[in-house]
């Protein structure tokens, strides 16, 4: 085994935590991610494995919760899958074996900060952050989009007043600092 | 104090709370539900401002968005905002404004000399003159034109309020609270449909908050109010005052602006001024109501002269009237309402003049068959002077004076896109014409509906048909449904300085020698004359100055055009469309895995695109940024050195045909590289220009990684997914960035295999892992990494990569275990030195116009092989004999520089353009050389080398005799990448 | 009618009435010598030199609506000549030039300010770059000063450079650039055209052309035909439209370029002031108001009009380096139609057709080209052979592969 | 703008990239005789017409699709979006 430790995306040994009265922003610091993207002729057995994998394929702008892989659609015939950093730090291996000669897999882990925005203000923050319908998106719906220039991937989670942000990792700071200032907006 | 001209009762102000404000100085009181203008009046204050031009002393003509006249700088210090007008100012104690546009006092303004000179100073004059002498425009005339025009004046200090925007989604918009919006509201929210109602105004309502008349059995501000609570209480509508919907964009996208804090004094902490929302809209039912109009007349601009609404908003709703005496002059019913709520309120009315011979009389006070003539009153009004019909002529006493030419309805919105107003003969006003705003729908006033029955009916009916709502509309109450009863009436015959314009000091006279100069179309006038320029956009004076010149033309007015609006609907503060992208913040910050370890090694840091990289790390004792650069380069081609190089793209390519895609991406062949090699690549783009370079490494048969530069690793993915979706749509290949998934060092120098060995965990002798070798191996025993054998500086290098996670852990290991070879970290300055010393090619040599010829690689394109850019780059204009070569630079004089930018010129002739050679791309110091070195791009430059030459930069006064070398200053055989 | 002081001074004291109209409003002839199509800047600079410099006659120009109604008077004002390649900046030099002595020339006050541009600069490679430029600006002829950061402080005192998200390392000037009152340009080429008998035909859309046997012979309108020995179009944005008539595909995209203004302030800023770091240039015109810009929208579009993305893009810009701007208020924004070339540069050259000239391709950087634009056009279509400094602004330089390529952007002219 | 997404429905133009007309799908044959010309016309005429234009846009901010969306360049009213690839392939494009 070796012996280096990870540093979460904003650089802290722990994830941090803000806590206002009205919205809980987290850093999410144990997802494994890898991106599983289908070859091409290869799609039906690819959508095979995806079922068996979640449970069912996600459709665009949706996500699937599975146990423990969750996952949401990317793109055209491509997927984002996470699970649980803990137990599956070798994620993407894991799928290249299921997906092999069906899909590209590529690990992902390293590229993506995660927030999870918790409470009655979510929808207040949202807006002030990102143009998805956000008191019209359903449960599971997930979205690319813009916040702060970042690209960001946004998912509504069961929880009634979770949303996920899925942003580049290299930009976590300013991320957080959007998140943060909108909170403070909307408190 | 004392509020002499606040009406005893009445009114929808808070008078059991009373406000301090400032105003030039003076401390005056008003009243929670007050405007800064109300306030003012009802103090007595009727002179606000000056004109733009003449400096004529001003006062509100309005009392709303469409104010010409009654501009303040409110707030002090760094908040102090000018052009702000008084009659949206809502109130709040300790509120501090000043006049603005004078020199001197506002009484005593020094510059109201140019209203005796107005007979020079007449529309267009500064084409005609101040060309003589020639140099004398920009040394005298126009900083004097200068510095008396502007109007109010910016701190120039920081503006201390934070800006948010937001976006917002619904299935009807409603612009406008007043009568037709809020019935819209009612019926689309009691459908069950997300409304947003949004009002310009702090009190929605619109015109009901300003009149007495009653709907059903309520007064229309109760009404009103009743209509809020119950919309405020339905989840899918959201009511939004002081909200102003800017503009009207594509698709059913309006801007909005919304005041969060302007009417405290102080935004509290973390809350923003203001808001923009961005608000997505399927229909829109604009309710915008219309907009008075005012007459021509001699001398028509004195404070106290007013639009007959507005006075009637005054006392009505904010209980204050701008003088005890009040006169009123219209062509239409609606004025005389004015006189009648003004009467009822115990003001006296010296008498309603109107142009119709049928004005319906009253036994309350005179009503008069007239024009007026002309006014008297320094500061402010005191006389009128009438011309009635029975030929004598009349001075009036007053105070204030009335004015109404009719209403135009506020069609502003339906303009944005194509909309083009069309005129109604019955309203004589323009309307609403087709080529609305997709999903628009104008009710009320501002479709030219006037009445309050009206306004209530087509806002309900046009929500209705918004929604598809099938069932009734709400009960609506009975309300006054008077018809508009108007003449036409643009201006009193024979006036001269008759104002049109009032802020811009445009007068009937103006117009007409814009007429006589021969700029008659709308935009010619408007631009000739200013008409319409000022900060009211010309709400209240458009209509005249068209109507006059349909009357000077012998046309009719929309013969003559029709005056069209543009965004913002009223002016907007350009912060809050900055939002919080201010400062800091103005574009997100990319941070490399190292980040954290190289602030504590104190690294200075340098943007490149939104990255912060190290750019290089001083120790104890280094003065100048050039001792430690020379130390890292030194440190590395003598030993051991690293460098985070995580910021170039990095692209994830798999599938059975990646290879034959790189095939076509690259102009150097991929399909038989190796797996387990990695290899150099020119991108082109399509017109054969070189796009950008990299490596593509073949971890598998199916899968490569490929590097771009940091600079273009967006634009590079994005044209990899154009080949890939446009031009080749049947390859399997699937593409992803990972630019940000791994960290990335660079570890160079002789000693590096060392250092690394201690590291990997895999054999990476020079046998079992060679020059171009990649692989994905395993760090410290067991963590996944990938390690690449390529080098940018010219010495064994290597570049090894781990999840970005483990980044920070990577290169304090690296550190720890290159300790004993003296391992220097090293920034992009040290690195840029190393490419130079090794006549690398980076960003400044491909700049867009080079080809791979020019970079010496000509023989790179394949010709076997269908690649991006290949047919285009055999042009002939791209391969002449004299092209421009790569080359090396040396100073003859070791001592001397050899800056970037410069040219060369040969060693004698003339020193000009048309001897131009070439140029410096990249300089830099060598300290392994120990002169200057550049990178160059030389005419014919690889027949050239020796060849002396002069580089001139006469920008920075620097001529240098210079030699042209081979590009590769160090280990040009590249022994040292194979050691 | 001579404009100066003197005949101001005189009308004032006589009420005004002998002021004649600028242009006369001649009704159109049967053919010309010459027809300009388009009487923006560029079509009423041809006119004025073809009868001024080149002494032709029977001169018509043909404008659809009225006059100067296009970018000329749509844009933010900037003359400037700070090119970088050889064959741009001999020409937007000769026009820099030709602005500083204009208004003599043609005797209307076009409020020529050589207040001065700046371009800021925020990076060691964009230094280099523009060094390069500055360089190549005075080994032709131009002036340009590389300045610190402290001496660009100095006049712009509340410029952002402490809190700068791209600092800011120097900047390049050009002192000689600066602004014009934009619709004067027009009016007084028109003037001057006017009175040397050259007819400006309002109201007159131009719907074909009658080309015979590879020759031009004249030009169907909406006010019949007008046939001419030869036509010159000059028409920006509308040149794909136009030249479609003559079944030409033209290496130019329409897109649509937002310009903004702010209400009026008293003088903040002295000059011109390009940043380098984001879309954004501002200069504050005689009347008062930040007259300011950014980026085109980016997407082909004959629509006078942006959206709401470039309007946030360019003021963020301006609160970048401009913090104190945040209280003034926007008063206005417009769009123009740029002819977005394919290499961001210009054409004035002869069409395969014999007898149709054609002028454009000048992306957002049209209204300081006005004067050579018109002259050196003027020139092709008097003596049928380029102007010295426009030789390089040829139709057949795309497929010889001699792009003039200022910003290397390649062959996609939203990115020019 | 609103950009219907084939697969995504309406999305703000402002998460897309422009490229410009979509016959630059159609590239020609580099083995062509007239290969030279070809490219070149390819590669720099336009139809630009002031009316409906097919042009590509990229959802950078999104699925990362390409486009082909037909759009009024007069108006800006957008009556078809279209996945690029299956244009593409309809217009006889493959490997």
């Amino acid at each position: 085994m070796h012996d280096l430790k990870t540093i979460t995306a904003l650089g802290g040994s722990e994830p941090r935590t803000d806590t206002f009265p009205h919205i809980t922003i987290s850093e999410n610091d144990g997802l494994a991610l890898a991106s599983v993207a289908a070859r091409l002729g290869s799609e039906d057995e690819c959508n095979k494995h995806m079922q068996d994998l979640l449970g069912a394929v996600p459709a665009p702008g949706q996500a699937v919760l599975g146990e423990p892989e969750s996952g949401f659609w990317m793109g055209p015939d491509q997927w984002m899958i996470e699970a649980p950093k803990e137990t599956h730090e070798l994620l993407a291996d894991d799928l290249k074996d299921r997906f092999t000669g069906c899909a590209s897999v590529t690990e992902q882990s390293g590229a993506w900060v995660c927030f999870d925005l918790v409470g009655a203000g979510m929808e207040d923050v949202t807006e002030r952050l990102c143009a998805v319908p956000i008191r019209k998106m359903q449960t599971l719906e997930a979205r690319r989009t813009i916040i702060h220039q970042l690209g960001c991937f946004v998912i509504r989670h069961t929880g009634a007043d979770h949303l996920r942000v899925i942003g580049p990792r290299a930009s976590a700071g300013t991320l957080h600092h959007a998140l943060m200032t909108a909170a403070e907006s909307t408190a | 104090m004392t509020q002499k001209n606040r009406i005893a009762t009445g009114g929808q102000i808070d008078r059991s709370t009373t406000h301090s404000f400032t105003f030039d100085g003076k401390s005056y009181q008003g009243h929670p539900g007050d405007t800064l203008a109300s306030a003012l009046l009802a103090n007595g204050v009727r002179l606000m401002g000056r004109s733009f031009k003449y400096h004529r002393p001003r006062g509100p003509l309005t009392a709303g968005s469409e104010e010409p006249n009654a501009l303040v700088e409110l707030r002090d210090g760094a908040r102090q905002e000018p052009n702000t007008r008084a009659t949206t100012t809502e109130l709040y104690d300790g509120l501090f404004a000043k006049s603005q546009n004078r020199l001197g006092s506002l009484k005593f303004d020094l510059l109201s000399i140019n209203d005796r000179l107005s007979n020079f100073l007449t529309a267009g004059f500064y084409y005609k003159t101040f060309m003589w002498p020639a140099a004398f425009w920009e040394k005298l005339y126009e900083p004097i034109i200068r510095h008396a025009a502007g109007l109010g004046s910016l701190s120039l200090k920081d503006d201390p309020d934070v800006y948010d925007k937001g976006f917002l989604h619904c299935d009807l918009l409603i612009i406008g609270g007043g009568p037709a919006g809020l019935a819209a509201a009612l019926t689309a929210g009691r459908a069950g449909c997300d409304v947003i109602l949004a009002d310009e105004d702090f009190r929605m309502g619109g015109r009901l908050n300003s009149e007495t008349f009653s709907l059903g059995d309520d007064s229309g501000a109760d009404w009103a109010a009743g209509i809020i609570a119950e919309l405020e209480t339905l989840p899918n509508v959201r009511v939004m005052s002081r909200t102003t919907v800017i503009g009207a964009f594509d698709h059913g996208i309006y801007g909005a602006v919304e005041r969060v804090s302007d009417h405290v004094h102080t935004p509290d902490a973390g809350k923003p001024r203001q808001i923009l929302w961005r608000i997505y809209t399927k229909r829109t039912v604009l309710a915008a109501g219309a907009t008075e109009r005012p007459i021509a007349f001699e001398n028509n601009d004195r404070p106290g002269i007013m639009l007959a609404s507005a006075l009637r908003t005054y006392a009505n709703r904010f209980s204050v009237t701008a003088d005890k005496r009040v006169a009123i002059f219209t062509n239409n019913d609606d004025g005389h309402r004015t006189a009648a709520d003004l009467h009822a309120k115990g003001i006296k009315i010296a008498a309603v003049v109107d142009v119709r011979p049928d004005a319906p009389k009253t036994y309350d006070y005179e009503v008069l068959e007239g024009q007026v003539v002309d006014t008297r009153g320094r500061l402010g009004l005191s006389f009128v002077e009438l011309k009635l019909a029975n030929g004598s002529t009349r001075m009036l006493e007053c105070g204030a004076l009335g004015v109404s030419g009719g209403w135009n309805p506020n069609v502003n919105l339906t303009c944005h896109q194509r909309g083009r107003p069309v005129w109604n003969e019955a309203i004589a006003a323009f309307v609403p014409g087709e080529h609305l705003p997709a999903g628009m729908t104008v009710a009320g006033a501002a479709a030219g509906d006037m009445s309050t029955a009206g306004a209530l009916r087509s806002g309900a009916q046009a929500a209705k048909l918004a929604i598809d709502l099938t069932g009734d509309i709400p009960d609506l109450p009975q309300a006054e449904d008077a018809p508009v009863n108007v003449k036409p009436f643009w201006y009193v015959e024979g006036c001269s300085r008759a104002w049109l314009d009032q802020q811009n000091d445009v007068t009937v006279k103006d117009v007409k020698l814009s007429h006589q100069e021969g700029f008659r179309s709308v935009e010619h006038l408007k631009r000739y004359t200013t008409l319409g320029m000022a900060t009211d956009q010309g709400k209240t004076s458009n209509m005249g100055g068209l109507a006059i010149m349909a009357e000077l033309a012998g046309k009719t007015i929309p013969e003559v055009g029709t005056t069209i609006f543009r965004p913002p609907y009223t002016p907007t503060a350009i912060g809050v469309f900055g939002g919080r992208h201010r400062g800091q913040d103005f574009h997100p910050k990319r941070l490399t895995p190292s980040h954290l370890w190289a602030e504590e090694q104190g690294a200075v840091f340098v943007e490149v695109g939104n990255w912060l990289r190290a750019q290089w790390f001083p120790r104890a004792g280094e003065t100048t940024w050039r001792e430690s650069v020379d130390r890292e380069v030194l440190a590395t081609r003598g030993s051991v050195g690293v460098c985070d190089v995580t910021t170039l793209g990095k692209v994830d390519v798999q599938g059975t045909d990646a290879a034959e895609f790189l095939n076509k991406i690259y102009c150097n062949g991929f399909a038989k590289l190796d797996v387990g090699k990695t290899r150099y690549g020119l991108m082109l783009r399509e017109d054969g220009i070189a796009k950008d370079d990299g490596t593509a490494a073949r971890l598998a048969e199916d899968h490569f990684v490929v590097t771009t530069t940091t600079a273009n690793a967006l634009p590079v993915y994005r044209h990899m997914e154009f080949v890939r979706q446009c031009l080749f749509p049947d390859m399997d290949v699937q593409l992803i960035s990972t630019t940000e998934a791994w960290a990335q060092y660079a570890v160079a120098g002789p000693n590096s295999r060392k250092v690394l060995e201690k590291i990997v965990d895999q054999d990476i002798s020079n046998e079992a892992f060679p020059f171009m070798a990649c692989a994905n191996i395993t760090v410290c025993g067991g963590l996944r990494a990938r390690l690449f054998r390529i080098s940018f500086s010219g010495e064994l290098a290597y570049e090894i990569a781990v999840p970005t996670a483990y980044g920070d852990a990577l290169i304090r290991k690296i550190m720890e275990a290159g300790a004993e070879y003296d391992i220097t970290p090293y920034g992009t300055e040290a690195l840029g030195v190393m490419r130079i010393e090794k006549g690398h090619a980076a960003g400044n040599e491909l700049n867009g116009t080079t080809t791979a010829q020019n970079l010496g690689m000509g023989r790179m394109v394949s010709k076997k092989k269908d690649s991006i850019g290949s047919i285009l780059s055999e042009r002939e204009g791209l391969n002449r004999d004299d092209d421009l070569r790569q080359i090396g630079i040396k100073p003859v004089d070791p001592a001397a520089s050899v800056p970037a930018g410069a040219h060369l010129m040969s060693l004698t002739g003339p020193v000009d353009a048309a001897h131009d050679q070439g140029y410096v791309t990249s300089a830099c110091y060598s300290p392994n050389l120990g002169h200057s070195i550049a990178l160059g791009f030389l005419k014919n430059g690889s027949e050239r080398m020796g060849e002396r030459m002069r580089l001139v930069s006469p920008l920075t006064k620097v001529e240098t005799e210079v030699e042209i070398v081979s590009a590769h200053f160090i280990d040009p055989e590249g022994g040292r990448l194979r050691a | 009618m001579r404009y100066s002081g003197f005949k101001v001074l005189k009308e004032a004291l006589m009420g005004h009435k002998g002021w004649t109209p600028a242009w006369r409003d001649p009704e159109p002839q049967a053919s010309y010598d010459i027809v300009i199509i388009g009487g923006g800047g560029h079509g009423l600079a041809t006119a004025y030199y073809l009868a001024k410099e080149f002494k032709q006659k029977r001169i018509a120009v043909l404008e659809k609506g009225w006059i100067g109604g296009g970018n000329v008077g749509r844009n933010t004002t900037i003359i400037r000549s700070n090119y970088l390649l050889d064959g741009n900046e001999p020409f937007y030099e000769f026009s820099l030039k030709l602005w500083e002595g204009l208004e003599q020339d043609f005797n209307y006050n076009a409020m020529i300010s050589q207040r001065g541009i700046l371009n800021l600069i925020h990076s060691d490679a964009q230094r280099d770059a523009f060094v390069r430029r500055g360089n190549a600006m005075i080994l032709n002829g131009a002036d340009a000063e590389l300045l610190t950061t402290a001496q660009i402080k100095e006049r712009y005192p509340f410029l952002n450079t402490e809190d700068a998200r791209f600092p800011i390392k120097g900047g390049l000037a050009q002192h000689r650039g600066g602004t014009v009152r934009h619709d004067a340009v027009a009016w007084g080429y028109a003037r001057g055209a006017d009175s040397r008998g050259v007819d400006i035909i309002q109201n007159c859309e131009v719907t074909g052309f009658r080309i015979e046997n590879g020759k031009c012979l004249g030009v169907e309108t909406s006010r019949g035909f007008i046939g001419a020995a030869k036509v010159g179009c000059a028409v920006a944005g509308s040149s794909g439209r136009l030249m479609a008539k003559a079944e030409m595909r033209l290496p130019i995209e329409s897109h649509v370029l937002q310009a903004f203004v702010s209400e009026g302030l008293k003088p903040v800023l002295p000059g011109v002031i390009t940043f380098g770091a984001g879309h954004f240039y501002v200069s504050q015109s005689d009347k008062g108001g930040l007259v300011f810009g950014g980026d085109i929208d980016g997407y082909n579009s004959y629509a006078q009009r942006g959206n709401l993305p470039v309007v946030e893009d360019v003021c963020e810009g301006g609160m970048a380096i401009f913090p104190a701007f945040g209280r003034a208020r926007l008063l206005r924004m417009w769009g123009g139609i740029m002819d977005m070339s394919m290499d961001g540069s210009p054409i004035i050259d002869k069409t395969h057709i014999d007898g149709l000239y054609f002028n454009g391709g000048w992306c957002y950087g049209g209204f300081k080209a006005t004067p050579a634009s018109g002259f050196c056009f003027a020139h092709l279509l008097a003596r049928d052979t380029p102007h010295p400094t426009a030789t390089a602004y040829r139709f057949d330089r795309f497929e010889k592969g001699l792009m003039i390529d200022e910003k290397g952007m390649g062959n996609q002219p939203n990115l020019h | 703008m609103i950009i219907e997404h084939p697969l995504l429905g309406p999305r703000d133009a402002a998460e897309f990239t422009y490229l410009g007309d979509a016959r630059l799908i159609d590239r020609p044959d580099w083995q062509s005789e007239t290969a030279a010309h070809d490219f070149f016309e390819y590669g720099y005429l336009r139809d630009n017409p002031a009316g409906w234009h097919q042009e590509l846009w990229f959802h950078e901010a999104g699925d990362r699709s390409w486009l082909v969306i037909t759009r009024n360049t007069v108006t800006h009213e957008i009556s078809k979006v279209e996945l690029a690839r299956d244009v593409a392939r309809s217009r006889g494009r493959s490997k």
